[in-house]
């Protein structure tokens, strides 16, 4: 396993685990494409192998940071989707019936797409920082034309966000890692606590957090992350 | 600047950048607290841009004017200039640049930081945008917030590129919004009660 | 002094003048149109500029970014102008933002269910802050798929934010990831190594 201090986000993470050894990313993608069944991954396996291969001094540590817990949130918020499928949801039927041939061809899509999305990244990042001048002339009167209901359509959608909670994607979250991670921390003062009654009352959105909530308190020593077996349920423990 | 000397940018280079963004001409002592260099070099430096923007060398000024420096397009080229104003397409306006003259429209003049506080994301560089457009104006400055921020109000310019006569041709937000949505906005805002479209 | 007192104006002061006058790239046509000289000279006397505004030589850049030619300030010198004008640089892109903007760039223009087909989740919230911010646009509909669905594609503003000329300035997607890590994905999934490639 090895990471490159300077390198891209989380790309060259490798992990060796018994159900899979190779990259994280691919990883990722073979679970996202059901390929892989989610509770065959032990979690907890993952987390410390990030954690070992983390190095706290490199200067992307906070963005690598930041995409591990997305997509082991991700991970967590597939699982709980497997665990209760939603009435109604029109599941990718198409995804069944893949052959080995066609899921190759998406992977290979989707990760040329990931490593597009890095050479992106670079590239707004070396091109920020460039301010255009503001010695603009007014265009001559009438030239220009703001559509009236455009305004209007505007004025509805900004006062109307308020009140648009997004829970039924992986979108702007609304929960912060603070507030669950202090529920983590009650729930932790009378013991270990396994996560599923952690997250039983909670909706996909918060459990997901809840996940990268914890994985942020282990990763700060608060508590330790167990799981006996491959399929076993994962359990929060008080360290401190 | 904490840079190796090679790294460092000149005086001149930062003071030309900042003159390249500003549409008002700007003092010594704006330069120099900008720039982190004492008013000596920042002279210096301006010293040096007078000469690479004078007359003859360039197609851009460099102006002394208000008691600030400015750059601006030399008159031999206003022809052309103003050929460039009369074909030039106006770039089009974001869905974000709707959205703030949609905020100054219905809750102007408010400041920037309100403008972000009900879009949920910051905004500078939009209103930075619309401003320089002519679309948005600082009217006035809230005395009451730390360091008295500028008032953004919309102009009459967008008023006229929306074809309305006036604010009163915009229907009132409670035909658009739900109440309780608006209740929501206000608390941000931190206004007691909506302003009527009509008083400007 | 260059020039002889009372004469035309350089081509390249003219160029330069109207630049100062946009926030927008200007394209070498546009730029003939106003200056009335024909494009060659254009492209002569932006070569001139090119190198007046330089990195290293100027605060100011000349850039050649989305079909055309915009004058910017070096990102050097971004601290002093981002002090100057008390503002935050916007905040980056997600990572999620990165990967919808290199579908639309590398496969658009596709809709927004082709988009979450790539990258195995649900992009909408992504697509509509890009759209809000200007760097994806509905350039059309997809009459075949049900319900014509809009096409998404990458924007000017996109290229400018980019720093390219045009989309012909990213690298090949076949050569983002090596053929052996290819092979190496084939072979998890158990699958027999490619045929040649067919003309397609």
């Amino acid at each position: 396993m090895t990471l490159d201090p300077a390198g891209r986000a989380l790309s060259d993470f490798t992990v060796e685990l018994d159900v899979y050894s190779g990259p994280y990313e691919w990883l990722l993608a073979l679970i996202l494409k059901e390929e892989l069944e989610i509770f065959e991954v032990p979690l907890r396996e993952l987390v410390g192998l990030y954690l070992s291969a983390r190095d706290p001094g490199a200067p992307n540590t906070l963005e690598r940071d930041t995409d591990f817990a997305g997509s082991a949130a991700a991970l967590v918020l597939l699982k709980s989707r497997t665990l209760s499928p939603l009435a109604g949801e029109d599941e990718d039927e198409e995804g069944e019936g893949l052959s080995p041939q066609q899921l190759a061809e998406r992977l290979t899509r989707y990760l040329m797409v990931r490593r597009g999305a890095q050479a992106l990244r670079e590239r707004f990042a070396a091109n920020a920082g460039h301010y255009p001048s503001s010695h603009l002339l007014p265009p001559r009167p009438g030239r220009l034309r703001i559509d009236f209901e455009r305004v209007l359509e505007a004025a509805r959608r900004a006062f109307s966000r308020q009140a648009e909670p997004p829970v039924d994607h992986l979108g702007p979250i609304t929960v912060t890692l603070q507030e669950l991670a202090s529920i983590i921390r009650t729930a932790l003062v009378r013991g270990p606590v396994p996560y599923e009654e952690l997250i039983r009352d909670m909706d996909r959105l918060r459990s997901a957090v809840t996940f990268a909530a914890a994985l942020s308190l282990a990763h700060e020593g608060h508590l330790r992350l167990r799981q006996t077996e491959p399929l076993g349920p994962l359990t929060l423990e008080p360290l401190r | 600047m904490s840079d190796t000397p090679g790294d460092t940018p000149r005086a001149s280079h930062l003071i030309e950048a900042i003159l390249l963004t500003s549409s008002r001409p700007v003092t010594v002592g704006a330069l120099s607290s900008a720039t982190g260099l004492p008013e000596a070099e920042v002279e210096s430096a301006l010293y040096d841009l007078a000469r690479r923007y004078a007359p003859g060398e360039s197609g851009i000024l460099l102006r002394e004017v208000a008691g600030g420096h400015l750059l601006s397009t030399s008159p031999e080229c206003a022809p052309a200039v103003e050929r460039f104003r009369d074909e030039a397409r106006p770039a089009p306006l974001s869905g974000a640049a709707h959205e703030v003259l949609a905020c100054a429209l219905y809750h102007g003049p408010l400041t920037r930081s309100a403008i972000s506080g009900v879009r949920g994301v910051n905004s500078d560089a939009v209103v930075r945008n619309l401003l320089d457009r002519g679309l948005l104006a600082e009217v006035g400055t809230d005395r009451d917030a730390p360091g008295s921020p500028a008032l953004l109000d919309v102009t009459d310019d967008f008023l006229i590129a929306t074809g309305a006569a006036s604010r009163g041709d915009f229907p009132p937000l409670e035909t658009l919004v739900a109440e309780e949505e608006l209740a929501r906005v206000r608390e941000r805002l931190q206004v007691e009660a909506p302003r009527p479209p009509e008083s400007t």
